[in-house]
């Protein structure tokens, strides 16, 4: 598929400034995002399991410009939306889907590998349909892709882009979201919950790399985290601040979130950011039957209202 | 900024349940705060000359009142901040007494929440800025929604005034209610006497355009512009050719048609004029009745037509007006009162409603002035009026007085002796209600000069005996159950709010009580004005009332649309969206949201921003709840004010 | 040598409580999948083996601090104001300064983390300006630096003068042995550091064994590249717009790599206020935020990322090279690299620009860039808001 | 001086000014008997009231959260009050997930003519509010806890 979807890039290629996916990471366990302007710059595009970014987050800054975009599913879901919400133009943008198999999760690689061994240590790896395999100095370890695939894939509905203009592959079969994350967080008492974010959120060290790695997330440059008029976090170092910035994005993305899990991913020190995102993402399917990033022509269900609204059950005083 | 804090203690109203005077001493504490005191009437001459006072002593740049609800004495105490020389919106009130000394007692918790509510009036002055009202043009163009009375004397007005008045009636006459009596207490006046040549006013004004078988269907833009569709219902009558010669209702074969404007007494034809004083006298096909629409076939009306006016193809047409103001005259229906079974629920042909009565009695009705029995068509001699039917009564959640029953029940019982001098009425009451010039003679002349006998209690059954009718009732002075032959029973129907009347207050953004009814700004003091600015209320639209008083308040209505539009710039409220462009990314969402299309796109060199339309933006805030960013910020309510708010609240 | 200390592996917590009675005593743990430096809690734990996530720089710069309070005091009321006089202003403020720092350790940081404090004395404790929040903590705080044993991928110390044994700004060298610590001391404040019973003196052979482990992770570092000329390369190359957006393509624009990094230390500071109190805050800050360069105008000189990447790694390889006698201001510990959500890599960057730079003219005399421009500022606490800038003209 | 200790919790109210702070004038007036612990934030319309401000109260100490606006259809500015709604519903699925009992934050319709709805509301959500533990409260740095310790001095 690889080499198809070279094929489909070097077609795209002449008509857009240039095509964004995936190349050469800075260690083996990791790609980087990739711009591709000439033929041989593809060779060294790379897709699979590493291709974890999400290269829509790029997007918005070529507005103006045609380029072309290397999509899986969940990022064409991103796109999607970015063009319901007028963030892209569709006609700037060749998308260029392709059936995904999941990714990984560095983290889940690197509890695999054990207390000893980092995933900075890992030399080199290869890579098999349902195995991974890393070698680190003189040995090799060989994991199952299932227990090291992200979390996002378990549940993926719309392995295949949503909307292209070139498909390499055969299409997959989507598989079905019951929110199990979300279920089993929801076995804890709500004081628990409370506990539990206040001792995650204290790591936080407020790098905005949650936001940033968002592909919905439009203010970009003139967030109100950091902005004083309208002045609604401080810059002291407090779990209550870091917390309140965390349901300022996900009430921002409340309804629009794809769930292409960039947030929790980019952070730093692995906060799991997405759930907030998750907790909005449900209730807006079942509030208003709405899936963010799966038809452009939808508008966002918080920008709109029906005046009766069946689902909502009021409380009776 | 140096702030000046003024406690009122509103006489007792506040001072008996909130320490006033310990609460203008904590005040002190308030950042920001350099003077404060109590006073006994802050909106009083001599407390508002304190708070100026204090403006010039103490250099004052902002002003907290805390006393009774902003929505109250807010523009008193702005009035006065701005005769001292400040900006009127660096002012704002605590409302310490309908929101705390009226609903406790407790003076410890009052006097504490007082301070709370002062404290965050003091956090948000503290950031408040001045705000500058602009002006903007308005069409001097006044739209009344409904022909009775009331809405007739609001065009008359105003059109005297020499302001263009478009009148929408959803009937095919103007006229209204009062149309339909045959004569008014307490003078016994003619009713279409009095009415008709205002009537005829209206027709012939050149300042009023009159539109029947009209409705609102939406309306947009704001006071002193207001963008109105009307939609004139398809008639199937070309009322540019018809003549009002009636020939087609004299040709109509469907003779059988409902008779609305005669409530159902008698028919009609399905073409018809409704009656023989409607303006505009123009026929009106009834398509539920006309043999062309029910069976396919029929065109008799148009064969007959000596214009050629009757059009079957005719369709509802749309038409757009600007108007700067609009007065809401919809009036009132009647109860649906065959709810009550104990009164035949409908089933019997001689208990017929007040309004019925009416057009029973009417020359001009159905009978020629004769009073006969819908049922047999015998002249009646015992006639039983029963009050408040659906008036005063919890069980059918209609717990308020229609306030005109008891009058017209004894103008017509006094009517009914007139008619028919052998006849004796009956009357079953709770109360007589009869505050008014003249008014309480009147029901006294009835049971005094006109023998009507007054029965205080209500009645538990009626049922048919024979061709007549038993009432059974209590006669609760005399403490006995009474029962009273009949041969026909008036049932005094009381009033509700027009059909439809809380879908015209969505349509024009007022607010209506649990009843339908409009609602005024202030019951006591702005019973005309509505809470949407430019929009105006007349007659039973607004609650029960009668002739005298609809007609008052359809003048009332009319003197504030002529105030308003005398000006010709309108003041805009400046408390409206403003975007900080520096910090806008162009999104969209506020363009979105906005309920008044105020926001729109610019080019801001090259870069898509949110402008707002300053004179269209109403101040609501949704944009700035929208903007993630909060590029765009309402002024006098912006993040950082309830922001600053809410921290008061939390962290003190 | 003498003074050397052993520290078997089963006491080192009981060691590490022992301090903390008189001490704040700093020291990596892991919370949820990131290893961080947290005041050491027994029941918490410790995590000697797996790199730290965070650096320890907020030890002696923490995250955000309170460089004051104050309090505007109440007016004094009821006094009547004399006739057509204007009423004096009330705002008298009272200040208050906080509290004096603790006596630290820092347990377990990695010798390139310790090597940031070279980046951090020339700001705060240069010759014009001296931080004083920051000196005070620096006086207190002990380094007991601990030597790499294994290294990452995205370690590059030794392009930039460190070493996984790094000694420089330690006041002790840690070394973990197979059954326990060598402790070096490496100052005198180090030595004094080491006097608790629990601490043996060392064997002889345990120094042999630990520069055995010193010497592996050198030599699995690989070799270092040549840098002699980056600071010219990047000047050269300030206004190729072209180079600086491939560079920055990828770049996300979040603080990731500035807050991670152990050398990065702009600020910014804040008045927070609560009605008639206020604290001053300095707190992190980063380059790769278009707020950071903001100005009152509106105007913003570093609206890209591209220059704001550009900013980065000119100051690290170019600007505060140039006023610290040829410093670089970055220590190689790769977590810029290992955390950046987008795999922007410096290392690759640096590589490119000596690459680009040779490719479009031979390296121009190195000379003296403007004064003006390319000398830090170091801050000292200032009215309002105020940040180190470095800006440099190419 | 705060709510009073052992007696009062700390109730925020978001009013839109039209209908439900209307609502509560008219219940003022009526002289309906209500508990003394809400607080009553004027706001234009249920529409203005972004819902991270209640987010930010409940991080911050409050008890409790009411908003209250005009009935849907109602609105004084047509439409402000069903964005409203979807925003406010929305508020409610996010509470719990961080810990905050969603029973804390209830928005509901009041018109300025319902008094009586009003302290019925006002009444019951007081008393749902009693019925739980003081709030939580999230941790503040100590710079700004130190603040609001000496506020109101």
């Amino acid at each position: 598929m690889d080499d198809e979807l070279k094929g489909a890039i070097r077609k795209v290629l002449p008509d857009v400034d240039c095509v964004i996916g995936w190349g050469p990471g800075p260690d083996p366990l990791r790609s980087a995002p990739f711009f591709m302007r000439k033929p041989e710059e593809v060779d060294a595009f790379v897709v699979g399991p590493l291709a974890v970014n999400n290269p829509a987050v790029f997007l918005p800054e070529y507005k103006g410009k045609k380029v072309g975009i290397v999509v899986k599913g969940c990022d064409s879901r991103s796109v999607v939306q970015q063009i319901a919400e007028g963030l892209v133009k569709r006609e700037e943008v060749v998308i260029i889907g392709f059936p995904c198999s999941g990714v990984v999760d560095i983290q889940k690689i690197a509890a695999q590998l054990g207390q000893d061994i980092e995933p900075g240590m890992v030399t080199s790896l290869s890579i098999s349909s349902d195995k991974l395999t890393v070698n680190v100095k003189d040995t090799a370890k060989t994991m199952d892709m299932a227990d090291v695939r992200a979390d996002k894939c378990a549940s993926c509905q719309y392995p295949n882009a949503v909307v292209s203009d070139e498909f390499v592959g055969t299409p997959k079969e989507g598989k079905t979201d019951d929110y199990a994350d979300l279920a089993a967080f929801e076995e804890k008492s709500i004081d628990e919950r409370f506990a539990f974010w206040e001792q995650e959120m204290s790591r936080c060290i407020r790098c905005y790399a949650c936001r940033n790695a968002c592909p919905l997330c439009v203010c970009r440059d003139h967030c109100v985290a950091t902005s004083r008029e309208p002045h609604w976090l401080n810059q002291a170092d407090s779990t209550r601040e870091k917390l309140f910035f965390q349901l300022i994005h996900a009430t921002h993305l409340a309804g629009r979130c794809t769930g292409c899990g960039e947030c929790s991913r980019a952070c730093p020190v692995g906060i799991p950011v997405g759930l907030f995102k998750r907790t909005m993402t449900r209730a807006a399917a079942r509030l208003f039957d709405y899936q963010a990033g799966t038809n452009a022509e939808t508008v966002p269900p918080l920008q709109t209202f029906a005046t009766e609204e069946p689902t909502i059950k009021e409380r009776e005083w | 900024m140096r702030i000046g804090v003024f406690i009122c203690h509103c006489g007792t109203n506040i001072g008996a349940t909130v320490d006033s005077a310990g609460v203008a001493e904590n005040a002190k504490s308030l950042p920001d705060v350099v003077f404060a005191t109590d006073s006994m009437y802050t909106c009083s001459e001599p407390g508002q000359d304190g708070i100026i006072r204090a403006i010039s002593e103490h250099a004052l740049d902002g002003v907290v009142v805390a006393a009774c609800s902003p929505r109250m004495h807010e523009p008193t105490f702005r009035r006065a901040v701005e005769r001292a020389g400040v900006n009127r919106y660096m002012f704002e009130m605590a409302n310490i007494r309908e929101h705390v000394s009226w609903i406790g007692k407790d003076k410890e918790a009052n006097s504490n929440k007082a301070f709370e509510l002062v404290r965050i009036a003091v956090e948000k002055l503290r950031r408040n800025r001045p705000l500058t009202p602009k002006y903007f043009p308005s069409t001097k163009r006044v739209l009344v929604i409904g022909g009775g009375v009331a809405g007739i004397q609001a065009a008359l007005d105003c059109a005297d005034a020499g302001i263009e008045v478009i009148m929408v009636e959803r009937e095919p006459s103007i006229g209204g209610k009062m149309a339909k009596l045959d004569k008014t207490f307490p003078t016994v006046d003619c009713s279409s006497c009095i009415l008709g040549p205002k009537m005829v006013d209206v027709a012939q004004h050149p300042k009023i355009t009159l539109y029947a078988c009209s409705e609102l269907e939406s309306v947009s833009g704001f006071v002193g512009n207001f963008e109105v569709v009307i939609r004139r219902k398809a008639t199937c009558v070309d009322n540019t050719k018809c003549t009002g010669c009636g020939l087609c209702a004299e040709k109509c074969p469907s003779k059988k048609s409902f008779d609305r404007f005669n409530e159902g007494v008698g028919t009609t034809t399905a073409i018809n004029i409704p009656f023989p004083q409607a303006i505009p006298k123009k026929a009106v096909i009834d398509k539920s009745f006309c043999r062309q629409f029910v069976k396919g076939k029929c065109g008799v009306c148009a064969k007959v037509c000596p214009t050629g006016a009757i059009s079957y193809e005719q369709q509802d047409e749309l038409l757009t007006v600007q108007v700067g103001a609009m007065v809401a005259a919809t009036g009132y229906d009647l109860v649906d009162w065959k709810v009550y079974s104990e009164y035949g629920g409908g089933r019997y042909p001689d208990v017929v409603t007040s309004l019925q009565y009416e057009r029973m009695m009417s020359a001009s009705g159905p009978f020629g002035g004769h009073i006969k029995r819908l049922s047999d068509g015998k002249e009646p001699k015992n006639v039983v009026f029963i009050q408040c039917v659906g008036s005063r009564d919890v069980s059918i959640g209609r717990p308020y007085c229609s306030g005109f029953c008891c009058m017209y029940t004894a103008k017509q019982a006094i009517l009914t002796k007139d008619h028919i001098p052998d006849s004796q009425s009956y009357v079953f009451y709770m109360d007589i209600r009869s505050p008014g010039k003249g008014y309480d003679e009147f029901t006294r002349r009835a049971q005094e000069e006109y023998g009507t006998q007054y029965i205080r209690g209500r009645v538990s059954l009626i049922y048919p005996k024979g061709d007549r009718y038993i009432v059974r009732g209590v006669d609760t002075l005399a403490g006995a159950q009474v029962e009273v032959e009949a041969d026909l029973v008036v049932l005094a129907v009381g009033v509700e709010a027009a059909a439809n009347s809380p879908h015209l207050a969505e349509k024009l953004r007022i607010s209506y009580d649990k009843f339908g009814f409009f609602m005024e700004s202030h019951v006591k003091l702005k019973p005309i004005e509505t809470n949407t600015a430019g929009v105006f209320l007349a007659g039973c639209s607004q609650g029960p009332k009668d002739i005298p008083s609809s007609v008052a308040m359809g003048s009332a209505a009319a003197a504030k649309a002529i105030g308003l539009l005398s000006k010709d710039m309108l003041e805009s409220d400046p408390q409206i969206a403003q975007v900080n462009i520096n910090r806008c990314v162009g999104c969209g969402k506020c363009i979105n949201v906005c309920p008044y299309k105020a926001i729109r796109e610019i080019d801001f060199r090259g870069q898509a921003k949110a402008e707002v339309i300053e004179a269209v933006c109403q101040g609501c805030g949704l944009c700035n709840a929208t903007c993630p960013q909060g590029a765009v910020q309402l002024s006098h309510f912006t993040d950082n004010q309830i922001l600053a708010e809410v921290e008061a609240l939390c962290r003190c | 040598m003498p003074g050397n200390k052993f520290l078997a592996t089963a006491d080192v917590a009981a060691w590490l409580g022992e301090l903390s009675k008189t001490m704040r005593v700093f020291a990596p743990r892991n919370e949820g999948q990131a290893v961080v430096y947290r005041e050491f809690d027994a029941a918490k734990g410790l995590e000697l083996r797996r790199k730290p996530t965070e650096s320890a720089k907020h030890a002696l710069f923490p995250r955000s601090e309170e460089l004051l309070s104050f309090s505007y005091l109440r007016p004094a009321f009821g006094a009547p104001e004399k006739e057509g006089e204007t009423p004096s202003d009330v705002s008298q403020v009272q200040v208050k300064m906080p509290v004096e720092p603790m006596p630290t350790v820092v347990f377990g940081m990695l010798g390139c983390d310790a090597g940031s404090v070279t980046t951090f004395d020339p700001i705060y404790d240069g010759s014009k300006f001296k931080d004083v929040y920051y000196l005070k903590k620096r006086q207190a705080t002990v380094f007991i630096v601990r030597a790499c044993a294994e290294v990452l991928s995205t370690c590059f110390c030794n392009w930039v003068g460190g070493d996984p044994a790094n000694t420089k700004n330690a006041d002790v060298l840690a070394t973990e042995l197979s059954d326990g610590w060598l402790l070096q001391p490496v100052t005198e404040r180090g030595e004094k550091a080491l006097t608790s019973p629990l601490l043996k003196d060392a064997p002889a052979a345990s120094e042999g064994q630990a520069t055995a482990i010193h010497d592996n992770a050198r030599k699995s570092l690989g070799d270092a590249p040549n840098l002699e000329g980056i600071d010219a390369a990047l000047f050269s190359l300030f206004a190729d717009n072209d180079f600086w957006q491939r560079q920055s393509a990828g770049c996300l624009a979040c603080g990731t790599c500035t807050y991670l990094c152990p050398t990065c230390h702009c600020f910014s500071i804040t008045d927070e206020t609560s009605a008639r109190n206020g604290v001053r805050l300095r707190s992190w800050d980063t380059c790769m935020a278009s707020l950071y360069t903001l100005e009152a105008s509106g105007h913003n000189p570093r609206s890209l990322k591209a220059a704001r990447l550009r900013n980065r790694v000119g100051h690290k390889f170019a600007y505060f090279l140039r006023n610290n006698d040829g410093q670089i201001s970055c220590c190689g510990c790769g977590r810029c690299i290992k955390s950046c959500p987008s795999s922007v890599d410096i290392r690759q960057i640096v590589k490119d620009a000596l690459v680009q730079a040779a490719s479009i003219a031979p390296p121009p005399p190195p000379q003296p860039v403007a004064p003006a421009a390319a000398s830090p500022k170091p801050a000292a606490p200032v009215k309002g808001k105020g940040r180190t800038k470095e800006k440099a003209n190419g | 001086m705060s709510v009073l200790t052992g007696k009062e919790r700390r109730i925020v109210g978001f009013l839109c000014n039209w209908c439900s702070y209307g609502g509560a004038d008219t219940a003022g007036v009526g002289r309906f008997v209500q508990p003394t612990d809400l607080r009553i934030i004027r706001v234009p319309c249920s529409g203005r009231i972004n819902p991270l401000f209640i987010v930010k109260a409940l991080l911050g100490g409050a008890d409790g959260v009411l908003v209250s606006g005009c009935h849907p259809r109602d609105c004084h500015y047509a439409e402000g009050n069903f964005y409203a709604r979807r925003r406010l519903e929305m508020c409610k699925n996010l509470l719990p997930l961080v810990g905050i009992d969603p029973k804390r934050f209830e928005y509901t319709w009041v018109s300025a003519s319902e008094g009586q709805r009003w302290q019925h509301v006002v009444t019951e959500f007081t008393k749902q509010i009693h019925a739980l533990p003081p709030a939580p409260v999230f941790p503040e740095s100590p710079e700004i806890e130190r603040l609001a310790a000496c506020a109101g001095e």
